[in-house]
């Protein structure tokens, strides 16, 4: 049960949270990007053996979707949310 | 076909002979005179198949290429001990009851060959073909369960539906989901193709396997790049101990795929997650089947030591940390202790994590790469049960160039149209 | 010894979710009080509290006959789109756990740290209990603790499971 | 009858005598004894049969460490594999052996020890393979196991979880932990501290030391007295700390908690910082039947004196490695045991040790090679390290130490590592991994004063305080030479005594290849026991080093795993069980449907619903066709409150619905609806709906109910992640919006009975119109859509007005005959209809297209999530399976699921039946399939393959009921 630093409530039971995903870069206009590259945005996220950025969603707490880095390999939040008060 | 017979014949005898009579004859000079179930030579700076991975699917991999295609200029290189992968940490369920027709063939296969494992390496594996029963609490798992019996009886695998009663009979210990229970049992399914056998069998018994048959296993020998020609095509591996070459290299390292295919500068649909087991303290024989509940989330079966082996839920956020989320343990617990009452007073033994590659459709990709000559076998998500048929499958790839047609629906090209396989079938409940 | 608490389910609250800026709230309706600075606290005014739960985000709650009332002055259907604001009286259901031992029972579903120091007298917090989302804050002798309305039957059942 | 028992001494009560049943056996002990205790008091040396050979075992350690004597209880309290050191004795306890039959005495298993040579380790790999695992298999199982599985849940009481916070927990409180508490405790830092045995001091309850000139008994009282009045101190014996998680959240396991409605409460909590003061274990040393009853931990055996007044022996010899066992001998002679000899590896013995036992005979540079006797240890057989001659020497006790292991279990479950320390021969916590830090013998602090001022630096540091004053002690310097085991000698040399692992074992494993620890530990079995190898493990990695010539640190440990000891899955689940595991979500009519006899199931989102109101007599099948007549000809009414409802607000709401549904919303006009699907954005149906616009910048969404907070999530990821800028605020309402839904030709009828403001002509309220007002006198949102296929009045009020419009409804609709339905029947009426259904059709593999929805998929917008996935899905893919309806011929049920396969054959299936219901409209059954290419197959005959025949059905478009929809327009 990791303690996921939320920018509104402060520190809080990860259980409190829905898990995000890793951040994947912005969505383009898939109009301007080959077939390719939108398979690959669709398909593929980051998957490193180390800290990774990735969101979370206090959905029982202030309802804030936050970023986090987190290293996989330890659960240590490396980074918290760049907008913490 | 000739020339095979003659490899059996010609590396089988290099192994000792494993069965009562000998336990006596060398029971007799105190065990003294045991060989080693598998050398470790010295490693050679060239290869024709470079396997990563001496897990259950590598070894098996590893073992098929030399027995069905002759080719045992291979080195199976593993950056831990063999077999210390997720083939340590699994909770040993072989069945074949999936959904849709791209994967039950090749299930079945793989239970087959489970089931004559023993005989074929000369090493016990234990197989325990005591069937798996599904306790059903609900009718959209009930719907999707018949879904699968009536294709799954296409393909020669058994599923039959029984009473609740008849469901309590078999399992006398399942005292919970009365009909005033949260979700109350509404019926079961019994799949009798299902066992469990030895997981440390496996891994050393494929070793010492392919050890007689001349393919080296080198443990302590980390893989830290892979390596790639001028043409691009594959060229080897950088080791801890230095380049090796080869001009095929098969990636089969649950988990740590993409840590390795993105040295190769290659993407993979893949995400890492961790999944726990967990036995309990050792007691007599109480539960002679394996026990899966699909809508409470979790299933076990009992060792012969005693144990009660445990499994659940995934931990739902990426990580290699190969730990235990207590709340995702609390949730298998609890699910548990409502079918289970008795097992209150049960204790927990030992807890332990393990991870896994999830393909974007969570469905296994066994194919050859962008890169020419790099292979992998990843995302399979309860791959213990595939591991025969993983070996039999990626052997042919490796040596043919080909899709075995047992995984030609599972290609990493399916992506490019998204073309998932669904094996989770239906999405929500009505 | 069990536990000595007291556990009653209250009745339906007038509540109204309250979404935007706390200026342009503030300026849409009077009759709300001064908006808490300090995140997670609620102010008072006679009988409405005004609880701050998220980023731009609010929950007002008084006495259920004051409901008219309140839609009257807030005119929800009518507020500028720089603001949201939502009858929820009923999505609540609210429990309240007095007595010594309340403290004691909060922490067999509530996964937040109670205690004084951390949780006072003007708290207020979205959280857990018993595994559901849960709005929790202080009252006297004790805490107030609302569910999902469609859950309330449920967390009743726990409540007397666990001081059983 | 022997008592062992010292007429003085101790921790236990003598005023209070208890009687207990061992083996069946009527025995006497004392409050304040363990089984163990009572057990050694009363003479009992053969407790137990080893696990595999079914050798004769006595009881060889004091604590969670005991390897051997595992217990099973019975009656009030019964629960299996208990080791006898850690079961308080009771009156009335029943316990017996395990593994044994019928007695520890005579065991029928021993005939295993006859046969030993020939079953070494892994033999079972290696036989038991002809004709096959299963011959073999169930004998196995029955001799393996232990104690039985327990029959029932606790008749009384119940467990219970907890949440907790504190800014310092503690693990451990022995002289370390209860300094660190004292320390953090008066500094005013909120501590927990938790200990596992039934009363605080650690080692110093089995001791005899001084601390400030006065027994350390003394000091202990006083610190826990002080505690006791600090309130923000939380205080707990009998408690184990079991497992470390990540970011410091620790559980832990009260097995005696205060409460009487209690069995065990188990804490998880969040700890600011942690101090490990778990103490040490001693060590075996391993030599010829070091297992035999009489061989005994020297700590072990110090216990039993100083703590319990119990002699384990009249005549001991003392074999040790380490100046710890001289402390030992010394109180043992105390106790009036003769010590004849300390046997002692070491060539010389540090003077300090020495003395304290002048009158017994020290042999230095001697070692144990055997120890003599079947039943219990009759004697010893020792021998010069160096070789040379053997002696014996006879004695009914052998206390022997190893030298210690720093319990460093909870540290490592940290994620901190280890190092190997030359001068303590063991391995010690080095970096930590989160904020904890370990202090006292858990951190290789062996002398008393050392671990005092340990504990009193980490809980200084905690607090931020400067270091306090320590009291004096004094204590035996902690000197030893290590022996993973003698060499010398015959017989069965044990390195895990609960798996019977011995030298040979791990010999023969290292011959065979299996060369790594974690290979040895899983060939041999070594350390896998209820007891984890707490005393064992480390001599195995110690005879491995030996064999390999190399040095331990490059071997390193096996994992150590949670739990530290084991632990009651009761206690892991507490009271989250059943259905607060999934909790139930009822609407305000639960109580009127169970009244109804409606049967009432879990139909998806955890909401209980019911799902058909029979009536005496009917069958499940007619009661489901006379709810389907009564809307198909008449009207009925169902609670469709559960259907997940949102209100949107803002500038950018149609544009952001525009962005989320494949057709087009921001051109919908207030006052007006619009059916809608949702995709994801690799082109997967996640959703369909309908979206209501009541004004310029107020929009209603209403999800499907099992959808309702996976689309919540969807809405608030892309307006908080991807449109921060744009004006848009979501708020769930499901809860505040209830409806009751009136379906049928007569719906207008009842509705007009009900009596409304609302003008509900064709014209003015059309399909998918809405308009508030009021119903029956309650404020109301009246929505036209349609589920049925009928004409449908869907009422919304709020919750609290649902039971009171309900009730007007079947007054109002009396005269037509108005019924409840079930959502059974609902699933017959949207089949008829062909109205798609999440779960049935939509099953993750198709697209709108295939379902025939390719009009809800806009050409106008030039992206929406999900639309170029679609297309990119279709141009790779063929033969896709599309949305057909199919009749049986002959008319007759397909089961849901039904596979078909070309001409009905064994052959890969070309679709599948998704739904197949009895039709009242036409009198047969009717279903819905998706087919490969289905679209331009209507008219043919396909075949689904049930196990046992073939059902043949013809082809036909996916309505079979009003194709152009005027009903649900009327």
């Amino acid at each position: 049960m990791m303690n996921i630093p939320c920018p509104f409530c402060g520190s809080r039971n990860e259980a409190e949270f829905a898990f995000g995903g890793p951040v994947k870069p912005d969505r383009s206009d898939p109009n301007t990007v080959s077939e390719e590259e939108w398979v690959a945005y669709l398909t593929q996220v980051p998957n490193p053996l180390g800290p990774v950025q990735e969101r979370w969603w206090h959905v029982k707490g202030c309802g804030m979707w936050l970023t986090i880095w987190r290293d996989t390999r330890t659960h240590d939040i490396v980074e918290g949310p760049a907008d913490a008060e | 076909m000739l020339d095979l017979s003659l490899l059996i014949i010609k590396y089988m005898p290099m192994m000792q002979k494993y069965s009562a009579a000998a336990l006596l004859r060398h029971g007799l000079n105190r065990h003294t005179t045991w060989p080693r179930a598998w050398r470790c030579p010295p490693l050679k700076d060239a290869y024709d198949v470079i396997i990563i991975g001496a897990g259950g699917h590598g070894l098996a991999t590893a073992y098929h290429l030399a027995k069905d295609h002759g080719i045992t200029n291979v080195a199976v290189l593993e950056r831990g001990w063999l077999g210390g992968g997720n083939i340590a940490r699994n909770t040993v369920t072989i069945r074949s009851n999936y959904m849709r027709d791209a994967s039950i063939p090749f299930y079945v296969k793989s239970v087959a060959l489970y089931e004559e494992l023993t005989k074929a390496l000369n090493f016990n594996m234990m197989h325990s073909k005591r069937t798996m029963v599904d306790v059903v609490q609900t009718y959209p798992k009930m719907r999707e369960l018949r879904r699968r019996q009536l294709t799954m009886d296409i393909y020669g695998s058994t599923y039959e539906q029984i009473t609740v009663d008849a469901l309590r009979r078999r399992i006398p210990a399942l005292t919970g989901g009365g009909p005033d229970a949260r979700l109350p049992i509404i019926g079961g399914m019994v799949h009798t193709d299902a066992g469990v056998n030895r997981h440390d069998a496996v891994a050393w018994g494929y070793a010492r396997a392919i050890d007689a048959m001349g393919v080296e296993i080198h443990q302590q020998t980390a893989v830290e790049s892979l390596v790639r020609g001028a043409d691009g095509r594959i060229e080897g591996v950088q080791t801890n101990r230095g380049l090796v070459r080869a001009p095929k290299v098969a990636v089969a390292v649950s988990g740590h795929t993409t840590t390795l295919t993105e040295t190769a500068g290659l993407k993979l649909p893949l995400r890492t997650m961790n999944l726990t087991a967990f036995v309990s303290e050792p007691v007599k024989p109480l539960v002679d089947v394996i026990v899966n509940c699909p809508d409470a989330g979790f299933y076990f079966s009992q060792s012969d030591k005693g144990e009660m082996v445990i499994g659940g839920a995934p931990d739902m956020g990426q990580s290699f940390r190969r730990d235990i989320k207590q709340h995702v343990f609390e949730d298998t617990v609890t699910a548990m202790l409502s079918l289970f009452p008795s097992f209150k007073k049960l204790k927990l033994l030992r807890q332990w994590g393990g991870h896994l590659d999830i393909a974007h459709d969570a469905s296994p990709i066994m194919d050859q790469t962008d890169v020419p000559g790099l292979f992998i076998t990843a995302g399979w998500w309860g791959g213990y049960k595939a591991i025969p048929a993983g070996g039999l499958t990626l052997a042919h790839l490796v040596a043919t160039g080909r899709p075995h047609d047992l995984m030609s629906k599972f290609t990493l090209k399916r992506f490019r149209h998204l073309d998932y396989v669904m094996e989770s079938g239906t999405t929500t409940a009505r | 010894m069990p536990y000595d608490v007291q556990i009653d389910r209250l009745p339906c609250f007038a509540l109204f979710d309250l979404k935007g800026p706390a200026t342009d709230l503030a300026a849409w309706a009077d009759v709300l009080p001064a908006f808490p600075k300090a995140a997670n606290t609620l102010t008072r005014h006679n009988g409405v509290d005004l609880c701050f739960t998220g980023r731009n985000r609010w929950i007002l709650r008084a006495d259920i006959a004051r409901e008219d009332a309140l839609i009257a002055a807030l005119r929800p259907e009518k507020a500028p789109p720089e603001i949201s604001i939502t009858r929820v009286s009923d999505t609540l259901t609210f429990f309240r756990i007095t007595g010594p031992d309340a403290a004691q029972v909060m922490l067999i579903g509530c996964p937040l740290d109670l205690h004084d120091s951390v949780f006072g007298p003007d708290a207020v917090s979205y959280s857990e209990f018993f595994g559901l989302k849960a709005l929790v804050m202080r009252c006297e002798g004790g805490f107030d603790c609302a569910v999902e309305q469609s859950f309330g039957d449920m967390v009743a059942d726990y409540l007397s499971r666990a001081t059983a | 009858m022997p008592s062992n028992r010292m007429d003085t001494g101790g921790r236990i009560d003598r005023d209070r005598p208890l009687s207990f049943t061992f083996n069946g056996r009527r025995l006497q002990g004392f409050a304040g004894d363990t089984l163990a205790s009572a057990l050694l008091a009363n003479g009992v040396r053969l407790t137990a049969r080893s696990f595999k050979y079914h050798r004769p075992r006595g009881i060889v350690g004091a604590g969670v460490e005991e390897p051997s004597t595992l217990v099973e209880l019975l009656g009030d309290d019964a629960s299996g594999n208990r080791p006898a050191t850690t079961v308080p004795l009771r009156d009335g306890l029943i316990a017996k052996s395990v593994n044994c039959w019928p007695s520890p005495g005579f065991d029928m298993g021993a005939i295993n020890q006859l046969i030993g040579r020939f079953i070494p380790a892994g033999f079972y790999y290696k036989t038991f393979k002809w004709p096959g695992w299963h011959l073999y298999e169930p004998t196995i199982r029955k001799a393996a196991g232990l104690a039985a599985a327990p029959a029932a849940p606790p008749e009384q009481g119940h467990f219970e979880s907890r949440f907790a916070h504190c800014d310092l927990l503690i693990a451990g409180a022995g002289p370390a932990g209860l300094m660190a508490a004292l320390t953090a405790g008066r500094a005013g830092l909120r501590v927990m501290i938790a200990d596992e045995a039934t009363e605080a001091g650690g080692s110093l309850l089995n001791r005899r030391l001084t601390i400030g000139g006065t027994p350390a008994l003394g000091w202990v009282k006083a610190v826990v007295d002080e505690l006791a009045t600090l309130p923000n101190v939380t205080h707990l014996q009998n408690t184990t700390v079991w497992a470390y998680r990540e970011h410091n959240y620790l559980m832990v396991n009260e097995r005696a908690p205060d409460n009487p409605g209690l069995l065990e409460r188990n804490w998880r909590v969040r700890a600011g910082q942690v101090i490990c003061a778990t103490g040490a274990i001693e060590r075996m040393l391993v030599f010829g039947n070091n297992d035999r009853p009489g061989v005994m931990l020297a700590s072990a055996a110090q216990t039993y004196v100083n703590r319990y007044g119990v002699r384990p022996g009249q005549r001991a010899v003392v074999f040790t490695n380490n100046n710890s066992a001289y402390a030992v001998a010394a109180d043992l002679a105390a106790a009036g045991i003769t010590v004849a000899a300390i046997i002692d590896n070491r060539t010389d013995v540090p003077e300090e040790a020495r003395t304290l036992v002048e009158d017994v005979d020290v042999l230095a540079g001697h070692v144990v090679t055997g120890a003599r006797g079947a039943r219990q240890v009759r004697g010893v057989t020792i021998a010069p390290v160096d070789g040379g001659a053997s002696r014996q020497i006879s004695c009914d006790l052998l206390a022997h130490s190893g030298g210690w292991n720093p319990a460093v279990h909870l540290w490592s479950q940290s994620r901190g590592n280890l190092r190997y320390d030359d001068t303590l021969t063991s391995f010690l916590p080095d970096q930590a991994a989160q904020d904890a830090t370990s202090v006292g013998a858990a951190n290789g602090q062996m002398i008393l004063a050392d671990a005092l001022g340990s504990g009193a630096r980490a809980g200084a540091d905690a607090a931020g305080i400067t270091m306090p004053d320590i009291p004096t002690s004094a204590d035996l310097t902690y000197a030893i030479t290590p022996l993973w085991r003698v060499e010398q000698g015959r017989g069965k040399a044990f390195l895990d005594i609960q798996n019977d692992v011995t030298v040979d074992d791990v010999h023969l494993a290292l011959r065979e290849g299996y060369d790594n620890v974690e290979h040895v530990k899983r060939y041999t079995t070594g350390g896998m026991g209820i007891d984890q190898g707490k005393t064992g493990n480390i001599n195995i990695i110690g005879t491995v080093a030996m064999q390999q010539g190399a040095p331990l640190e490059e071997l390193g440990t096996t994992t150590f795993r949670s739990p530290y000891t084991p632990v009651s899955f009761g206690a892991i689940g507490g009271l989250r069980e059943d259905s607060v595991v999934l909790p139930y979500r009822h609407t305000p009519l639960t109580a009127w449907n169970i009244k109804n006899e409606a049967f009432m199931y879990e139909s998806g989102a955890r909401w209980r619903r019911p799902g058909y109101f029979p009536q005496p007599g009917e069958s499940f099948q007619e009661t489901v066709n006379r709810e389907c007549r009564i809307v198909r000809n008449g009207v009925g009414v169902y609670d469709g409150s559960p259907l997940g409802t949102f209100e949107f607000k803002g500038r950018d709401v149609g544009r952001f619905l525009d962005h989320i549904y494949t057709n087009i919303m921001s051109t919908l006009k207030p006052g007006h609806g619009r059916y809608g699907l949702m995709l994801s954005d690799d082109g997967l149906i996640i959703d369909d709906g309908v979206a209501l616009r009541l004004s310029e910048h107020r929009w209603i969404v209403s999800t499907s109910t099992g959808h309702a907070d996976a689309m919540n999530s969807h809405f608030e990821e892309l307006l908080q992640t991807q449109f921060p800028d744009w004006n848009v605020f979501v708020t769930t309402v499901t809860s505040q919006w209830n409806n009751a839904t009136i379906c049928g030709p007569l719906a207008r009828n009842v509705m007009q009975a009900l009596g409304t403001d609302i003008d509900i002509s064709p014209a003015a309220l059309p399909f998918m119109g809405f308009a508030d007002g009021h119903v029956a006198g309650i404020p109301a949102r009246l929505v036209r859509v349609s589920f049925t296929g009928e004409l449908s009045f869907e009422v919304n009020v709020a919750p609290r007005h649902l039971p009171a419009l309900w009730d007007k409804i079947m007054t109002a609709g009396a005269p037509f005959n108005i019924a409840p339905i079930g959502s059974e029947a609902n699933h017959v009426l949207r089949v008829e209809k062909g109205f798609l259904s999440l779960g049935h059709e939509v099953d993750g593999t198709v697209d709108p297209y295939d379902l025939g929805l390719g009009w809800v998929m806009s050409k106008k917008k030039t992206d929406y999530l999900g639309k170029h996935a679609v297309a990119i899905r279709r141009s790779g893919t063929t033969n896709r399976r599309e949305l057909v309806g199919i009749l049986p011929q002959p008319d007759q049920m397909i089961p849901e699921g039904a596979p078909l396969t070309p001409g009905g054959e064994r052959r890969p299936t070309e679709g599948l039946v998704t739904a197949c219901v009895y039709s009242t409209v036409h009198d047969r059954w009717v279903g819905l399939a998706l087919l490969e290419n289905g679209h331009s197959r209507h008219g043919e005959t396909v075949h689904a393959r049930l196990k046992d025949k073939v059902i043949a059905a013809r082809v036909t478009p996916p309505i079979h009921y009003d194709a152009v929809g005027e009903r649900l327009r009327s």
